[in-house]
């Protein structure tokens, strides 16, 4: 195993995890930080493996454009938390839930 | 590409293990309070991770933006989600109410 | 690498151009200055249509076009690329942009913050719906995706409700999960491919490493399955289109949900080329066809049970979108008639269920409420709006001569053709259904009152609207043979693709 | 290796739910310990699935590093990941600043700002932001700047600002008035309407398309661009941390 694939399997666990929490609880606050560590997985997996071994020898090793990728993802990552906390919380101030109701399985 | 050395490789584990630790606490410390640090010190141990592979740029923006940013945004909504009769200089302790599966 | 890398050409096509800036521009000014927003709202809306109905044109005559962003080609750059099926996606947005914008401007006339804030997330939806059909480049894709979902989560939240508050976070936590997945998607192919162009992965494809290909086009696929509200995965939608105001619900199930699904069919032409290249692609084809069946049956017998006229509708969507899935098995057999047959329903559910949701809102604004038991004599007091419901549910039942019929009739031949009697089965029992449910609204309309109810003036704006959507779904029925060669894709395209 | 997180009871206590409005339902409804192993089974079984995707990747990695040290030169800027960001893959970028501007008009939307954090600030946090906040706003100029050739840009310099702000709403200094209505808008806005004015208007160059900036003016262009971009990352991200419309 070489170092980027080592980070690719880090970022899928980062993922599974996040996906597994996701499900399995109700508060929204700890959804919403599922959805981070699975996004941050998602990163992971696309800046780790980008490390993989050039093309040719003279070619820099580092490719820039999964970073770029990522950096816009880290920035719609923190609009989609900033959205989803703002609307928890006017729930929670209409409500007094934290967690979605019952109108789920049908 | 050249075989990591040994240092290289613990180096790698013991992050990716930290990594890993901190995550599964976020997503499973029964304390929200407690889960919204554990998140903050999971960026920035993801920001050393950023910079070890290399992408600095990702590192800055992680520190900034993942831990940052959005540690601030989960803790202000933290304090929000109060119960308002509820007095608190630590909105921490506020176990949570929905996690006791 | 291709020696040229700045390409000779962006072809002119500024259509292309102002059919996302316009939008684009009316959000921002709509944002800046919220006194005018209804009206700026309006006059892009024109504009916006104009563009788009430049380009479908453009399109007609000339074929495929495209743009070089930034001036970079392919792999280093993003492209647009407008062929049939992206323009005639656009122009069916294009048409239900405008009519929802008119409802809008008199539905929220009397509501001061839901005005100011409608218009620049619904002109930011608009646009990211144009930047989704332009865009041929994988990455780009899933961040319109992310406007998409965020314009419209805001949307739905919009009808203020513990309700509609609900509803949006689910509709948020899900787009975002569908997003992800489909990033993530994206990231394997990226490092299988070294492009996330669209053109160029396919041109890969087929070389790239098996385990790979196929988690990368499970996880895109999966994610947009999840956004598209396929059966099982359509819990989340009635929800968050049942308590939405009417013109966001109206959007949401005519437009947004169409979007994934054009971008399911965008993936599997043009990456994966129509199911032949991929080796799972017949396996997966069948699966799509068996989850369409179930969203068929399922959400049509769920939209009969309700009590609710939204929710009816809400459900309503979820059956049809189901109809749209049943074409995989059928094309993947080689036929491109059933991506025709598809493509029209889609067209026509768009502008039915506009039609409807707008109708429902005009029943409710004018009743206070939309129990469907409740809703005696509306046909005395809303004619226009009972015939909008009635017309647009002729088409979502598959009757002569509207678009609803051409599409159930190019699929049902298709299916008979194939001897696929249990899709067919299925399409008909799901007919049967949908009469039952629009003949359940319709017939409690038409029983006269029993007692006086307070009720409202409807602006005719609001009337109107609706009723033209409803024509319109009508009329696509007998414009087959001018619209039929934009809906050409499947074998065409393919070749197209090639050229572009 | 990591597997998904199994719940050995560490959150089994019954703790009284002091936020229960009266008649509400029980606040949850979490998933049985079976169901919860069987999704703990499917999601190891997920994860193997993508493991065997990562593994199966060929070593030699294909990608677009080459294509982007090739023509760096006409990008404007020395620094490859600013290049992609703001030529290469520019449009990216622009709806990714649309996408910050929707985020902040959907919270907007949904109800008003009530203040930083509900509690009045210690005399630490008072006056941490006359010592941090000038020193922050420097460090935040510093990284755009640099940008052009070395790790730093827009978003970690516009994140910089955003933390500026939410010290200065958290240290409780009220906003001057200006700043209030019109302004902030127009502030918010700035980022995506500088770069959509600029790669619309750059098609009327000879040669134009949308959103290619010409070699000779890229610097210039690039730079004009991030500035307004970091002014609204900033602003967008002090206005998200307050929650609602001001």
């Amino acid at each position: 195993m070489t170092q980027p694939v080592f980070w690719g399997l880090v970022g899928m666990a980062l993922v599974v995890m996040g996906l597994y929490a996701l499900i399995v609880h109700a508060h929204l606050l700890r959804k919403v930080l599922a959805l981070n560590v699975m996004s941050s997985g998602v990163f992971l997996v696309f800046i780790g493996l980008a490390r993989r071994a050039p093309v040719e020898g003279s070619a820099p090793a580092v490719d820039p454009v999964p970073q770029a990728m990522v950096l816009t993802g880290i920035v719609v990552a923190v609009a989609a938390t900033g959205l989803a906390l703002a609307l928890i919380v006017r729930l929670r101030s209409l409500t007094g839930r934290t967690f979605l109701g019952g109108d789920k399985g049908d | 590409m050249a075989a990591l050395s040994l240092l290289d490789w613990a180096l790698d584990g013991l992050l990716a293990l930290l990594l890993l630790w901190l995550a599964w606490r976020t997503l499973s410390t029964p304390a929200l309070f407690q889960a919204v640090v554990l998140f903050i010190g999971f960026g920035l141990v993801l920001a050393l991770v950023w910079a070890r592979l290399y992408a600095l740029d990702v590192a800055l923006a992680e520190m900034a933006i993942g831990a940052g940013v959005t540690g601030a945004l989960l803790l202000a909504a933290l304090v929000r989600l109060e119960p308002p009769i509820g007095r608190g200089r630590h909105p921490a302790r506020d176990d949570e109410q929905d996690d006791n599966g | 690498m291709p020696p040229d890398l700045i390409g000779p050409d962006w072809q002119g096509s500024g259509w292309m151009l102002a059919s996302v800036f316009v939008p684009l521009a009316g959000a921002l000014l709509g944002f800046l200055l919220p006194r005018l927003a209804a009206a700026m709202g309006l006059v892009t809306a024109v504009l916006t249509a104009a563009a788009t109905l430049a380009l479908t044109l453009d399109v007609m005559a000339g074929g495929p076009a495209r743009t070089l962003l930034g001036g970079w080609a392919a792999p280093l750059g993003i492209l647009w690329r407008a062929d049939g099926l992206s323009v005639a996606l656009m122009a069916m947005t294009a048409t239900v942009g405008v009519m929802v914008s008119l409802y809008a401007a008199a539905y929220f006339r009397a509501a001061a913050h839901e005005r100011v804030f409608f218009w620049p997330l619904w002109l930011l939806l608009w646009a990211s719906l144009n930047a989704l059909f332009l865009s041929a480049d994988l990455f780009n894709l899933y961040i319109t995706l992310e406007l998409l979902g965020f314009a419209a989560v805001s949307l739905t939240a919009l009808g203020g409700g513990a309700a509609a508050l609900t509803g949006a976070i689910r509709y948020l936590l899900v787009s975002v999960l569908g997003s992800l997945s489909y990033l993530l998607g994206v990231a394997l192919l990226y490092h299988a491919c070294g492009t996330v162009d669209i053109a160029l992965a396919a041109a890969c494809i087929a070389d790239a490493p098996r385990p790979a290909m196929q988690a990368a086009t499970g996880a895109m696929i999966a994610g947009l399955l999840l956004k598209t509200a396929l059966f099982p995965f359509h819990f989340w939608l009635p929800p968050a289109h049942g308590s939405a105001p009417a013109p966001v619900s109206a959007v949401l199930s005519a437009l947004v949900v169409k979007a994934s699904f054009y971008l399911v069919l965008r993936l599997w032409l043009d990456l994966l080329g129509g199911g032949a290249g991929a080796g799972g692609g017949r396996w997966l084809a069948e699966l799509l066809g068996v989850l369409g069946t179930g969203a068929v049956i399922w959400g049509s017998v769920l939209a009969l049970r309700q009590e609710r006229l939204k929710l009816l509708l809400a459900y309503s969507t979820v059956a049809q979108i189901g109809y749209l899935f049943m074409a995989f098995p059928l094309a993947v057999a080689g036929s491109a008639v059933a991506w025709t047959g598809a493509l029209y329903l889609a067209l026509a559910h768009g502008l039915a269920k506009a039609a409807m949701f707008m109708s429902a809102g005009s029943l409710l604004r004018f009743g206070g409420h939309d129990r469907i038991a409740e809703l005696d004599s509306a046909v005395h007091r809303l004619p226009l709006t009972l015939t909008a419901f009635a017309l647009a549910g002729v088409s979502i039942m598959g009757l002569p001569p509207s678009g609803g019929f051409i599409g159930k009739w190019l699929l049902l031949e298709e299916a008979f053709r194939q001897g696929r009697f249990g899709l067919a089965a299925a399409m008909l029992l799901g007919g049967a259904l949908a009469a039952a449910y629009v003949f359940k609204v319709v017939g409690h309309a038409f029983t006269p009152a029993e007692r006086e109810r307070r009720v409202r003036a409807i602006p005719k704006a609001m009337e109107w609207s609706a009723l033209l959507l409803a024509v319109a779904a009508i009329v696509l029925g007998l414009t087959l043979p001018l619209i039929s060669p934009l809906l050409q894709v499947g074998g065409a395209s393919a070749a197209a693709g090639g050229a572009a | 290796m990591a597997e998904p997180p199994n719940k050995d009871g560490g959150g089994r206590r019954t703790v009284p739910d002091r936020t229960k409005t009266p008649g509400s339902v029980p606040a949850h409804r979490a998933l049985p310990a079976a169901a919860r192993a069987l999704l703990a089974l499917l999601m190891l079984g997920l994860f193997g699935g993508l493991a065997m995707a990562v593994l199966s990747l060929s070593e030699p990695a294909p990608g677009l590093a080459a294509a982007v040290a090739e023509h760096l030169a006409a990008s404007g800027v020395d620094h490859p990941v600013t290049a992609v960001l703001l030529n290469f893959r520019g449009y990216d970028t622009l709806l990714e600043m649309v996408v910050l501007l929707l985020a902040l008009v959907g919270v907007w939307s949904v109800g008003r700002a009530r203040g930083c954090a509900g509690h009045a600030p210690g005399p630490l946090l008072r006056q941490l932001p006359r010592l941090l906040a000038p020193l922050m706003v420097l460090v935040a100029g510093y990284l755009l700047w640099v940008g052009a050739h070395a790790p730093g840009g827009a978003f970690q310099a516009g994140s910089l600002l955003g933390g500026v702000g939410i010290l200065l709403c958290l240290s409780g200094q009220p906003l001057p008035r200006w700043a209030d209505g019109p302004v902030l808008r127009l502030a918010a806005l700035l980022g995506v309407a500088v770069f959509a004015l600029l790669g619309v208007a750059v098609v009327l160059l000879p040669d134009g398309a949308p959103l290619a900036w010409p070699p000779a003016l890229a610097k210039h262009l690039i730079l004009t661009i991030e500035l307004a971009a970091m002014l609204s990352i900033g602003v967008i991200l002090a206005a998200l941390f307050t929650g609602g419309r001001p």
